[in-house]
């Protein structure tokens, strides 16, 4: 990292120790509250939600690097709040005509956009009705993004507190909520959001929320090593360090290559950001970022033994968010066919070599 | 299982699945938590009322005396219609132990109560200094008149706080490091001086506590074998604690889990799921066939010594396997806490994921099992740990 | 074991050791040569092609747990010889009408049945004509066993020295061959195959081959595993032994695991010989013994270092001879849809949990 | 690659890409075997006219100063069409250390002959006794007078037998076991005294040999660095020898390997397979960012030691796992030994999978690349090996 990347992560890491660190996501788990509008107000004062708005738009105007340092800050302290979210909406927000009220709020922290693509409404007599797939964070949201098939097919922002719309929500291991989204009101309410190549710009917001989920995933895996890797270090068997058991240390290196190898795909990807080849990138990226969050994190309770797996220690805490962070990527299978479409439709191809 | 079954086994089977479909309350079935023994009782008297409860005890003991397919069929079929998990350590550890190493008058004072469910057994083994290194036991037991008096903490203490018995190790002489010195007792829960703090595990049940002795007074005749010979009488049973831990039957609920899961995410007929699901029912086919072969091998005394390891981590190792499998399967669902209760049976998404974690940390972690099958059946020597 | 089956494995085990065990499949390698009339006739003699074929249709009337011994004798000393196709074709033979003569040459070793399952001929005109997957041991066969579908389907036997027969073969990296069976004849060559549910009876074919096939593979990779293992107790580097690392422990603790396992699997499948469940069992023998050999193999030439790879050493020998009888076992989707439907259309399923 | 590509670098991806179309001759293309050098030797001159022969060497020295982004299209544009292996211990290996460590005239008369294929290396590292313990050289390395006289043997050469110079790490003390004592020595191996006896691999090419040396006398002018301090010499390119061996080059060759097979086989349109295509495809990109990685780390020193460890085990076990799918997309294929050579371009089902055991043996086993890690970058003490 150089330049603005680094000064947001450590900003990042600062204000996120200073208000709990992972000590907080553990609290707000046991509180039940799945949102510290607290810390979301901070982490708008911090700009954080415009990171990636262009300055006229009030926007930080930052790139790729920047939302990957800050989400691997945001990982590696369990954040849960759905900042990668808002980001992913405020992209296509930014591009979007007569919704900048709507982006200042985002921006401001006091809307928050979810994107919900996986799902299959449909307009017809002058109603919206469908569901959708489960969505992660989408309790907290204020609004949503949706699109509409077939007919008269376009995109639409729906204020969620509107009549006619249900969340069908439940919890998550990890303190978070995901919801499905049912439909059933006026066309009236929502507003059509009018831009070029809208659906293009769709698929860009899930591209960037996969690369946003998947930077998430590397700094939340990095730190859960870091743990086990002290714990190693510490904890005494037999009269020695565990970690000076061959067997262990073999099995370290193998979650340290694991790391390092998808931080610098994520690395990679960051580098794709508003360019076309983001959509492959990020599908790459979050396919590789999901297996290897889950291996290291298992690998890191395993390295603890009993203790690893019982709640009062912080290492569990990181599996669970991992599993809830892949929840929001969806199914491995669709994020591989996303990866081969995008990769092999793309004006340029992403492998030369194919 | 795909050892073909005798015109007698069918008749077993379709005896145990109608007597299941009978008597297991609907409330009990496809749990995916391990319920209280309170809860479980009722299941747990039945199978006792009905001669079921201990398939592989003799029958000399009040067992079922069952064969080893017999005994598979009843992991079979208690997977198939989701019967609850009951308590097992009486049964499958401190049960056998006593009828080994038991004296008369132990024996005919606890093996009856395990079977009818009213002795609940715990094991106190680790320490909080001690997890994988058992010889490291540092509870205090004193011998004072015809007592011996505890002092200390056991730790990772599976369902210590539903117990009313433990089986433990500790020491006539502190700090000592050695595997003589340990004395195995038998301790009522309900002594005086007993403090218990459960334990909430990753996938939110407790699982565990931890219990403190503070002068804990047991009379000698509580002892197992003799005082300051504890280690053997705890590891003469080793070998058939890990072929208990070894069963299919694990293995064979993380694959109706896997099962409800496709079929909920309507991936029951996708071709590429369907071959995972075939992979997996293949693995615990191997874990079946292994355990066959276990049995067979410790009855004939053709068994090495630790062999019995690999039974571990055949059946921890399949059963993760299995798992990771129901999270891919549960897409955006994987992080769901409670389990589905829809029309159809519970489904459950993540549950059995988190709570596998510790199948290859308990009962000895799989790193300590291929140790053992290192030095002990393939004759590595030198071991550098 | 017990019984017949550890006379049968004993008795293979002495012949094989004293005809060249190991050194006798690298020389028939070396020399180009794929097979070893002197050792089939004495294998004949030992009455190995009727090992399951009834007494009084002059065979040894053995079972499934006589097989899987053979088969794990012949593994073990890398004994390239189609005996689990001659025996797989000699439980046919031996149900049929009419073919008692050619059953009799295949006991005696004169005649070799090949089974050529995966393939599409058709009869039409008088002529019969088609084309198979490539088959492994093939060019050995004297006849094949082949399927016509279609209208008059049926099953035949196909004299291989006739007018219009034509192999395609290749060399393996083992010295054994593969051969695509090309057809272009009458179909007067043929001789029709009278017997109830044939389509049964081939399959049964095929279960028996892959049962023996995958009993092979546990004798290949058990044998591999015992050099691997004196290898590990023997070479030292860094002034010790090898097999004192506990990196190399665990993993030889993991080989052991999956050995023994498949072993004990493909034991609980000699069971089913002779049984409906055989059809699901052998595919799940096959499909668990293919990926163990491979994964054993590889680790064993791991153990060994540079050494391990090279092709004077034996080691390489198992990985290369597991690798061709994989591929007379076909493909791993194959054989687990073939699992998946065996084990759910047979009228006892296998898995009763199901 | 993933990183976007600058206009530059795209003209330079179009031009390599034309000029490899108009340059390599067809009989070179996809071929499986590594062709003996002077088979290979048209295209290595080929490349060396035209200044890409060295992409990452620098101009000083007669390179082409190569981007790491220029180096990747190099490597992906290989791939691509299938270019032949060539030989690298000179490249890679002794040429780097010699513009480190070497004399001027050491530099001056080798580093030319690298460049234009008229020296041939290998490397005369392992020893019988001395496969993953390095330090534990013996073959003998006495100083008479001008010279350095080498009696002993070496072994796993990789193309020794084509090779014509060798540098090589001799000992004054034989039986000694320490690192000091060693020196890096280069030599002709036209010498008189050199005996070589090729090896065979599982993959049925002669990959190696076994160098026998008799009295052979060299100059000590051929000395790198001074007599007994070869160790540190030999060492002290390690991280960049690692770097070469963990290039994207052999992950996209497997690639295109797979690719092949599963089209030949009709697999290109099978879901499931173009599932485990796209893994395979996002794993080398993982390489390829790796290498991008590491470079820039080294480059900028911000590297730890013993990192590069990291991209030889990353990029070696992701070759194998991809070798692993062209077996099983070959089915009964998989053992067929010589590639095919229909009208398509020619399809290789076993020899890169044999020939790729060796990834994860040599240049320092993974094993050892583990240990490596463990110590050096996670900081694990006390190994216990």
């Amino acid at each position: 990292m150089s330049g603005d990347d680094s000064m947001i992560a450590d900003s990042a890491r600062i204000f996120l120790s200073r208000i709990g660190g992972v000590a907080r996501a553990r609290k707000l788990r046991d509180s039940g509250m799945a949102f510290d509008a607290g810390a979301w107000n901070e982490m708008a004062k911090l700009g954080w939600f415009g990171l990636v708005v262009p300055e006229e738009a009030g926007g930080l105007g930052l790139g790729g690097h920047e939302l990957v340092a800050l989400m691997e800050a945001l990982g590696a302290q369990l954040a849960g709040e759905p900042v990668g979210e808002s980001i992913a909406a405020s992209v296509l927000l930014s591009r979007a005509e007569g919704l900048s009220s709507l982006l200042e709020e985002v921006i401001a922290g006091s809307a928050i956009v979810a994107s919900v693509l996986d799902a299959s409404f449909k307009l017809a007599g002058g109603r919206v009705r469908g569901a959708s797939r489960p969505v992660v964070n989408l309790a907290q949201a204020t609004h949503a993004l949706i699109e509409i098939t077939g007919e008269n097919g376009a995109v639409y922002v729906v204020p969620l507190k509107s009549a006619g719309v249900e969340l069908r929500t439940q919890a998550t291991v990890d303190g978070r909520t995901v919801s499905e989204l049912h439909l059933d009101l006026s066309s009236e309410v929502l507003s059509r959001i009018e831009m070029q190549n809208v659906s293009l710009a769709l698929g860009n917001v899930q591209a960037v929320a996969r690369l946003a989920a998947a930077a998430y995933l590397v700094g939340l895996a990095d730190a859960a090593f870091a743990i086990a890797l002290e714990y190693l270090k510490t904890r005494k068997q037999f009269g020695v360090a565990i970690g000076s058991f061959q067997a262990l240390q073999h099995r370290a290196a193998t979650v340290f290559v694991r790391i390092a190898s998808v931080r610098a795909l994520i690395s990679e990807c960051a580098r794709t950001f508003g360019t076309e080849r983001l959509d492959a990138a990020s599908a790459a990226a979050a396919c590789a970022a999901s297996a290897m969050a889950l291996q290291v994190t298992k690998e890191c309770i395993q390295f603890h033994g009993a203790i690893g797996f019982a709640d009062e220690h912080d290492i569990g805490l990181y599996l669970r968010r991992a599993m809830s962070t892949i929840a929001s990527i969806g199914d491995a299978g669709s994020c591989l066919d996303a990866f081969s479409k995008a990769a092999s439709v793309g004006t340029e191809k992403i492998s030369s070599t194919a | 299982m795909i050892r073909p079954e005798t015109a007698q086994e069918t008749a077993f089977r379709a005896e145990v699945r109608s007597w299941f479909e009978a008597n297991l309350q609907q409330h009990l079935r496809n749990l995916t938590f391990r319920p209280a023994p309170k809860e479980s009782m009722a299941w747990y008297g039945a199978l006792y009322e009905n001669g079921w409860i201990a398939p592989h005890w003799p029958k000399s003991f009040g067992g079922m005396g069952a064969s080893a397919e017999e005994q598979v069929i009843l992991f079979e079929e208690s997977a198939r219609i989701g019967a609850p998990d009951i308590p097992t350590q009486g049964l499958n550890h401190i049960g056998p132990l006593l009828m080994k190493l038991g004296t008369p008058r132990q024996q005919a004072f606890h093996l009856p109560r395990i079977l009818s469910g009213e002795g609940v057994w715990c094991q106190g083994y680790s320490e909080p200094g001690s997890g994988s290194d058992l010889a490291s036991v540092q509870t205090r037991g004193e011998v004072r008149g015809g007592e011996i008096v505890i002092n200390g903490q056991k730790i990772w203490t599976t369902w210590g706080h539903h117990a009313n018995w433990m089986y433990a190790l500790v020491r006539a002489i502190p700090g000592e490091k050695k595997k003589n010195g340990i004395t195995f007792v038998l301790l009522d829960m309900n002594t005086k001086g007993i403090t218990r703090r459960p334990i909430r595990t990753i996938a939110g049940d407790d699982e565990f506590c931890e219990v403190f002795f503070d002068d804990v007074a047991v009379p000698l005749s509580n002892v197992v074998g003799e005082v300051d010979q504890g280690w053997r009488v705890a590891t003469s049973l080793l070998d058939e604690e890990r072929i208990r831990i070894g069963t299919p039957l694990l293995p064979l609920r993380a694959l109706a889990r896997l099962r409800a899961v496709m079929k909920h995410n309507g991936l029951s007929n996708d071709r590429e799921w369907q071959r995972r699901l075939a992979r997996s029912e293949i693995a615990v086919e191997t874990v079946t066939a292994a355990y066959f072969q276990c049995l067979e091998r410790f009855e004939t005394g053709n068994a090495a010594g630790g062999e019995s390891s690999y039974l571990k981590i055949l059946a921890t190792e399949v059963t993760q396997d299995i798992v990771d499998l129901v999270q891919e399967a549960a897409g955006p669902l994987r992080a769901v806490k409670v389990p589905s209760a829809g029309s159809d049976a519970r489904v459950d998404f993540s549950e059995m994921y988190l709570q596998s974690r510790r199948l290859s940390i308990y009962g000895g972690s799989n790193e300590i099992q291929r140790s053992i099958l290192a030095a002990q059946v393939l004759g590595l020597q030198g071991a550098r740990r």
